[in-house]
């Protein structure tokens, strides 16, 4: 899933400072499962944006709508009829959600109210972390199921570096290094040799090296 | 006492004793449809316990924590309380008992005092109001037909009769009362008369009495109190300072220690005084010095030794083994000096103390004495009831049981077991078919109000002078009168009273009102009674809000009457908000499987399955292995002499007999689903898979004997376990006769970091052997190598006569362990440090026992866990829900948990607890439905984003994502705490009753602007 | 002979060869460099050039290595695959070597978290031993990574980092195995302190017959004090510093720990030249290069030879 | 403001803390009638939202009263409810209300006294912190 966090409500008061008319948007995916962006934040938030300019003698106006999915048109098109009174929109959905609002909305400001983070997934309540860069050319299948490029602080492809020790990482003590964990599941597979191979410089047009990717599904698509 | 002699005997038992023993009984029977008669001595209940302050190993305000469970069933149990009452004369037989019971005058009328307090104030003398010192307890015990919410006049103390006839506004003292003499008609007795504290003051050399800074353990208890004497201020009664050295004195009273002492040990002790001193340092302050002075550590309850351990590792309590012979007092400081002989030590020591408690003991007073005699039961030497060898409850007489201190000494736990084991015996002798259905009543039908603006109902009490005496009701109403959707707002003057009910009802029918705000007192103890008038009225009772003027307004700001009139209608304006927004709820019901699984064949297993038998339940008897018997099969004779084996037969042969008994032999648990009353469990028995239906499960899979590879055990034929001694004495008597030295090691394999806790029947049968072997070759020498002689009630009384026959007894510490060396002509050498000598001894054994205890059943434990959903302690018991009050009932409704199962226990703890795991389970199974409530959680599930946050933050582990992607809760098994509600990211959960939108409309009401 | 590096003459004549290193300095004045430069002239073969060593900004690697060629001595070029890209680093080498500058250390280099950028972006579009492979691609098949021919290919001596001594150590001599695999020539280790753990990778090493394919140049650091001692025991990831070694700076007196640091790195090379295997000697003194004449000297490793 | 009468919201558990103020009912112990009471049955039932919304709607302070540590009937809704209260202390710091004006206070049913010493000490911190910024201006509620 997509991770996110919400932004420092300073920099939120100041995005909406402007305007008395705001519509806050949250989405019922990832942004809800990863606690940053449902439709109990939108209500913490708007809640407390209220207060935030009440105390200054200012009345916000904020309705609250939270999507099933900010990133598909179809949903996106629900906001049409609330769009008219609202001056500016302040979106807890990750950057695709805000983008996909925006696009819709051409002549409406949106803020995106959440920092989108990273793909992860959650370890237990109230912790996620990073499990995928998204490379478009996966390797898991030859790293004993352990990603070394969204997981090694250097994306090292072939083995630790000298700064591993005791199974964590030198960039933080809480960190595990990637390698090791590598490591470890290839001996419970058995396949200590497959360490031996080199691997080859990673080519990384398929991530983002050959600019903004998009796939088309022919039998969908057309 | 209206229709009392209608009532029939078949469905009645008298409670004597309205302690924790008396009303669990009482509350087992009454749930379980009984008609009960609880009856006291002093003129409210709460027993003992009530002035605890807080109970071990748990260091809670239980007190508290039993409460609620009492109140929550808002059940009509039958159950009449008679304070001041006792039984005067006894007549008949086991199923028809006619009992005289006589009532000393209370001085007040019950149903008018509302406990308003103004005769304490105006007469303190002469009013009786709290049980001990704790004015607590009468507060938390308030639920139905229980504690009387009232006082009590003691009125050869008034000087005034008629001032204080006048004090009182409801007119409910009654000067002239008389003693009551009424006849009940009963099935079965349970005796659950509890005991009296020793009384250290015969003790000259503690000087209790004469130095005020010796107290009694119960005294200090009150000092911790935070509603004792000192307001839970921790000061020494000299000088009211904080004390900074405190030492313990253990078995003052017990185990014939002292002259004048009670010769049997009384169980308790060593475990409140490490409570006491683990409280005090964890509330009170850390540096203060905690010294307990003990001859062993009697700490042989489940997970006790760990906590026991925790006072030493965690808390730096400091123990001492020695028997402190004499306190003197400083007479300027009046700091203590304490003289004691350390054991292995050379020279009296003397240490100066700020406080010393004394750990004293329980025993018979003469009244009880005189109450068995009126009874007819015949009491043993100590004048504790004199019990049966296999059952602890029962008495000498048919039909009469007994449980709690009365039987013996023993602590809060086994007092709660022993009340539910003898509720279900108690009711053997009872009709099966006279049970009053306790979840039935007779209610017009509802009507449906999910159309219908809201038409809002105002009532608010007076309370007599409690709310009217402080503000103006009629302005209170008044300013109700014509809000939106208020269509009735009156004034009912004693709103609880049977006539300002009718008027309730009356005013909804007739204004056609769908919700209903009464002000009046805390819902906690009226809530029931208004829903109970909805209901009357024909309208769901969720529809009811309560104001809470009353506890929470009037009496606690009648020194400003003006702004406790604003707070007043403040919380009816929130009360109003709110129940616009009440929504007609269901309690969750569903129908009563009577059958029951019970799983484990041996003695505990076995006594469970009869006494359910006996009360007409159909039993399922799964066993593992290819018969029944368990550990007990193997054991010859108990401590006390009985024949286990004569005794085992004919429990084998009754429940194989038994036509209500149906008896599995190589049968195990596969699978299990279902909630409590519609189980559903399939069994592998032999080569065939079957379903069995059921409502009620209990588990007595048993604990294994422990065989650890220490001591040559199992590479030496001299060297056995306790066990295999038991039955080596039993076939080869005549071996024994050419042993000239036999040893034997205690705690071998517990106690130890692998089982840390202690196996609690060891000392005792190691004592039991001691004595057989003794029986056949007199001239044998036996050395017991301990580490605390754990021998607690009246097994003291047997490791006395052992020391007395000559069987030596040497204390060893885990740091200095015995060792052991074969020597190659059939013998051994044994080689253990004397502590008292202070050198090394080394003996030619030709019998080494070892007493290795026993060890959680860990195979089994851990299936049983995972089909069954249930939790285990580390070491592989059972988890029970309340370690202190719900011994027997497991966290998961429905499940109970008999014998060694639950932890190491001996053959008459094991079937004590066998039936009260029948106790518990009656009040479940007497239901035709079971009642889960209304207020759960519900899920929206177009709202849900199956984040599993519900299905993480439950503490129950009940949401789960189902087969089509969204959280799903059982409402039968919701708890109804709310969290995942709160927690939900998507605000998806709502819980009934408490919903998101009550919430804000109650907030909206307290900021409503009039 | 792969290359005209003095450091591969030196170690195929089979003499134990000595490497020691200069960090560039924060600056744009070359003076320093060349200063601790002219210290170690004559008593080792080549000298190392840290590249933003520590993830600090510093002189760059290859133009500090110009200025240490034009005093005549031997420099190798450090690279570290956190900073450029591959476009960048091939670049680099070319330059580099027209320069003359003709030996290279390949290594990831430390994380940016560590030094005084910690904003700035990890390149890492290699790892270490895919850097390796790069250069040897670039020496032996005259190929750029992108697979066009190189006019006039670079012939690096190309050397790369080991460290015995970080988890899971298992690893560690099936790393050397890959870098090995990959093309490397020589190898500079971690510094030594726990002599006992280097032997046993060592072992490991010459097992897997390693140390036939590859120069290993054991990595000396003397310790200036005890608390440098304790420094680098607790603090630096990857460094293996036992207890008695601790405890034996602390044994003297404040003023003679550096001497004792420097008897202790003397003591550690004495022992290493008899292992099989161990070419040579890697001496790093960190803001001590003086003292390297010294101990080259003290070592028994003068003079150097003239190859 | 002299005459500033704070206005209290306190969230209380049904088990300990409700019972602890009727406890304080029934030995008449007198503490301000500021406070008043909202009865939840854990206080892991106080939403974070209700509590916000209580400073919205005009509280100038907030009180979840629960059970003492270890003493929750449901086992973990105390511990729930104090990180909630954490988290909604760290955004009222950040919107200028102020989170010394949420509390959360841990008590057994029998803490009468304990109560009513709370009761009285929330309201005289609160009396000293001022009516709350938000209350200054009154706010008109719509949320979708």
């Amino acid at each position: 899933m997509i991770t996110a966090e919400r932004k420092p409500l300073s920099e939120l008061v100041e995005c909406v400072r402007p305007y008395g008319r705001i519509l806050l948007l949250g989405c019922n995916e990832c942004v809800t499962v990863c606690a940053a962006g449902g439709r109990k934040e939108v209500g913490l938030l708007a809640s407390s944006l209220k207060m935030a300019f009440s105390k200054d003698g200012k009345n916000l106006d904020i309705k609250e709508i939270t999507l099933e999915r900010q990133c598909d048109p179809e949903y996106v098109e629900e906001l049409a009829p609330h769009m008219g009174e609202a001056e500016a929109v302040l979106s807890m959905a990750c950057g695709c959600g805000v983008q996909e609002v925006a696009r819709r909305f051409m002549d409406k400001p949106v803020f995106p109210a959440v920092n989108t983070k990273f793909m992860g997934a959650s370890e237990r309540q109230g912790i996620w972390s990073e499990r995928c860069a998204g490379c478009g050319d996966c390797v898991l299948g030859i790293t004993g199921g352990i990603c070394p490029i969204a997981r090694c602080s250097k994306q090292l492809m072939n083995g630790p570096c000298g700064g591993s020790s005791g199974g964590k990482c030198e960039v933080d003590a809480e960190m595990d290094c990637a390698w090791q964990l590598i490591w470890d599941r290839l001996k419970a597979l058995g396949l200590e040799k497959r360490y031996e191979e080199n691997m080859p410089a990673k080519d990384w047009r398929p991530g983002r090296g050959a600019g903004p990717r998009k796939i088309i599904r022919e039998d969908l698509a057309r | 006492m209206q229709g009392e002699k209608e009532k029939s005997a078949k469905n009645r038992v008298l409670v004597i004793g309205a302690g924790v023993g008396g009303m669990r009984a009482a509350l087992d029977l009454a749930e379980a449809g009984r008609s009960v008669v609880l009856i006291d001595k002093a003129h409210s209940i709460g027993g003992l316990m009530t002035q605890l302050d807080r109970t071990f190993p748990t260091n809670n305000c239980d007190v508290c924590t039993l409460s609620p469970s009492l109140s929550e069933s808002g059940r009509q149990l039958d159950i009449e309380l008679m304070t001041s009452t006792e039984v005067v004369e006894l007549k008949g037989q086991a199923g028809d008992f006619s009992v005289r019971l006589s009532t000393q005058p209370r001085h007040i009328d019950l149903e008018k005092c509302t406990a308003c307090g103004d005769c304490l104030a105006g007469f303190p003398e002469c009013v009786r109001f709290t049980p001990g010192l704790d004015p607590r307890a009468p507060t938390c015990m308030r639920y139905p037909q229980a504690t009387p919410y009232a006082f009590s006049i003691d009125l050869s103390r008034c000087q005034d009769v008629d001032e204080l006839v006048k004090i009182c506004k409801a007119g409910a003292i009654i000067p002239n009362d008389r003693p009551r003499s009424v006849q009940v008609n009963v099935g079965s007795i349970v005796v659950a008369a509890g005991a009296q504290l020793f009384d250290p003051g015969k003790l000259e050399v503690f000087g209790h009495g004469r130095f005020p800074n010796v107290v009694t353990s119960m005294e200090y208890e009150r000092i911790l109190s935070a509603s004792g004497p000192t307001r839970g201020a921790l000061v020494r009664p000299s000088d009211s300072k904080r004390p900074a050295r405190i030492a313990w004195i253990q078995c003052v009273g017990s185990r014939g220690l002292q002259k004048g002492a009670n010769p049997y040990c009384s169980s308790a002790c060593c475990m409140y005084a490490l409570k006491e001193a683990i409280v005090t340092k964890e509330r009170f302050f850390k540096d203060i010095q905690t010294t307990i002075f003990y001859m062993d550590m009697r700490t042989s309850g489940k997970d006790y030794e760990l906590y026991y351990q925790r006072a030493v590792r965690e808390y730096g309590i400091r123990f001492v083994r020695s028997r402190p012979h004499t306190i003197d007092q400083d007479p300027v400081t009046k700091d203590l000096h304490i003289a004691y002989m350390p054991v292995g030590g050379d020279a009296l020591r003397e240490e100066t103390f700020d406080m010393v408690v004394l750990s004293t003991g329980f025993q018979i007073s003469s009244d009880l004495q005189e109450l068995a005699g009126r009874l007819g039961i015949q009491l043993n030497a100590n004048h504790f009831v004199l019990g049966d060898a296999f059952n602890q409850v029962a008495t000498s007489k048919p039909g009469i049981y007994t449980c709690g201190l009365f039987e013996s000494p023993k602590d809060i736990p086994e007092t709660m077991v022993q009340a539910s084991a003898a509720a279900s015996n108690a009711s053997i002798h009872l009709d099966p078919d006279a049970r009053i259905p306790v979840d039935r009543q007779e209610f017009p039908p509802e009507r449906d109000v999910s159309g219908e603006e809201p038409r809002v109902g105002v009532f608010v009490c007076d309370c007599e002078f409690n709310i009217g005496g402080v503000v103006d009701v009629n302005d209170v109403v008044k300013s109700f009168e014509g809000l939106p959707q208020v269509v009735v707002s009156k004034m009912i003057g004693h709103g609880c009273s049977r006539e300002s009910l009718e008027t309730l009802r009356r005013s909804i029918e007739e204004n056609k009102l769908n919700r209903v705000v009464v002000g009046a007192c805390s819902p906690r103890s009226h809530e029931p009674l208004f829903q109970d008038t909805l209901r009357r009225a024909g309208l769901n009772k969720y529809l009811l809000e309560m104001a809470n003027i009353r506890d929470q307004g009037t009496w606690v700001h009648m020194d400003r009457p003006a702004e406790a009139a604003q707070k007043v209608k403040t919380l009816l304006r929130m009360a109003v908000a709110r129940v616009r927004l009440a929504r007609p709820l269901r309690d969750h019901v569903a129908p009563m499987n009577r059958n029951v699984l019970v799983v484990g064949g041996g003695v505990s297993g076995m006594s469970a399955a009869l006494n359910l038998a006996e009360l007409g339940f159909k039993v399922t008897l799964a066993e593992k292995t290819g018969q029944l018997g368990g550990v007990a099969k193997i054991i010859s004779r108990t401590l006390e002499g009985a024949d286990v084996k004569a005794w085992f037969e004919e429990l084998v042969r009754k429940t194989t007999s038994h036509r209500n008994i149906e008896v599995l032999t190589h049968c195990s648990i596969v699978d299990h689903c279902g909630t409590a009353g519609m189980f559903t469990t399939g069994l592998q028995v032999g080569g065939e898979y079957r379903k069995v239906d059921h409502g009620v499960t209990i588990l007595a899979t048993g604990a294994v004997p422990n065989r650890p590879d220490e001591y040559l055990l199992g590479k030496h034929q001299a060297v056995m376990t306790q066990l295999d001694l038991d039955g080596f004495l039993e076939k080869n008597a005549a071996a024994v006769k050419g042993w000239q030295n036999v040893v034997m090691i205690q705690c071998v394999g517990s106690r130890v970091p692998e089982n840390p806790n202690c196996s609690r029947v060891c000392c005792q049968a190691a004592v039991k052997n001691a004595l057989r072997i003794l029986e056949v070759n007199p001239e044998a020498m036996i050395y017991v190598l301990y580490r605390d002689m754990r021998t607690h009630g009246f097994q003291e009384e047997y490791y006395t006569k052992a020391r007395e026959r000559g069987v030596v007894f040497v204390q060893y510490e885990p740091e200095t362990k015995p060792s052991v060396q074969s020597n190659g002509n059939g013998r051994l050498t044994v080689r253990f440090r004397d502590p008292i000598l202070g050198r090394d001894l080394i003996l030619e054994a030709d019998c080494l026992a070892l007493s290795t205890g026993f060890v959680g059943n860990a195979e089994t434990v851990r299936e049983l866990a995972s089909v069954f959903h249930l939790p285990t302690t580390d070491d592989s018991y059972f988890l029970e829900t309340h370690v202190k009050l719900r011994p027997v009932d497991m966290s998961v409704t429905g499940f109970f948990i008999a014998g060694t199962a639950h932890a190491p226990k001996t053959i008459a703890e094991s079937v004590a607890q066998a039936q009260a795991a029948v106790g518990r389970a009656q009040t479940l199974l007497s239901s035709e439905t079971i009642n889960l409530g209304a207020s759960v959680a519900k899920v929206e599930r177009e709202k849900c984003a199956a984040c599993l946050i519900c299905v993480r933050a439950c503490p129950f582990q009940v949401p789960y994502i189902n087969a089509e992607g969204y959280s799903e809760i059982d409402p039968a098994r919701c708890q109804g705490c709310g969290i995942c509600a709160s927690e939900c990211p998507a605000k998806a959960i709502q819980l009934l009753q408490y919903e998101d939108d009550q919430i804000m409309a109650e907030l909206e009401g307290l900021f409503e602007r009039v | 002979m792969k290359t005209e590096s003095v450091l591969e003459k030196v170690l195929a004549s089979g003499q134990m060869a000595v490497t020691s290193e200069c960090g560039p300095p924060r600056g744009s004045v070359p003076d320093k460099i060349i200063e601790k430069a002219n210290l170690l002239k004559g008593y080792v073969d080549a000298i190392n050039v840290t590249d933003n060593q520590t993830a600090m900004v510093r002189m760059s690697s290859w133009s500090s290595c110009i200025f240490i060629k034009q005093m005549g001595l031997n420099p190798i070029l450090q690279m570290v695959t956190r900073d450029r890209n591959r476009l960048a680093m091939q670049s680099d080498i070319l330059g580099a070597y027209a320069h003359g500058i003709n030996t290279m250390l390949c290594l990831s280099g430390d994380h940016p978290k560590f030094g005084d950028h910690p904003m700035a972006a990890g390149v890492y579009d290699l790892d270490s031993i895919q850097l390796v492979r790069m250069v040897k691609d670039m020496r032996d098949e005259g190929k750029f990574q992108g697979g066009a021919d190189i006019v006039n290919p670079p012939k690096m001596f190309i050397g790369a980092a080991a460290n015995p001594f970080a988890d899971p150590f298992e690893l560690r001599v099936a790393r050397l195995a890959k870098k090995v695999k990959a093309g490397v020539d020589f190898i500079q280790t971690q510094c030594i302190y726990n002599v006992d753990k280097f032997e046993k990778w060592m072992e490991g090493v010459r097992e897997r017959g390693l140390h036939k394919q590859v120069y290993i140049l054991a990595g000396i650091t003397p310790m200036k004090s005890v608390g440098m001692a304790k420094y680098m025991k607790n603090k630096v990831p990857g460094m293996d510093v036992p207890d008695e070694v601790v405890k034996r700076m602390s044994s003297v007196p404040k003023e003679k720990q550096a001497e004792e640091g420097i008897k202790i790195a003397l003591e550690t090379i004495e022992r290493l030249k008899g292992v099989e295997g161990v070419n040579g000697f890697h001496i790093m003194a960190i803001e001590w290069e003086e003292k390297v004449p010294e101990m080259v000297e003290r070592a028994g490793l003068l003079p150097r030879p003239q190859v | 403001m002299e005459n500033f009468e704070p206005v209290v919201v306190a969230f209380a558990c049904h088990y300990c803390a409700y019972t602890a103020a009727d406890m304080a009912g029934t030995k008449r112990l007198s503490y301000p009638p500021n406070v008043k009471i909202i009865r939840v049955p854990c206080t892991g039932k106080v939403d974070m939202l209700h509590i916000m919304k209580a400073f919205e709607k005009g509280a100038d302070g907030v009180c979840v009263a629960a059970c003492l540590d270890g003493d929750c009937h449901f086992r973990t809704g105390n511990v729930r409810a104090a990180s909630h209260v954490d988290a909604v202390r760290k955004l009222l710091d950040e919107i200028g209300v102020g989170g010394e004006r949420l509390e959360m206070v841990a008590l057994s049913a029998g803490m009468g006294e304990r109560f009513a010493q709370i009761a009285t000490e929330i309201t005289e911190k609160i009396r000293k912190l001022g009516p709350s910024p938000v209350r200054k201006v009154s706010v008109a509620a719509g949320a979708a």
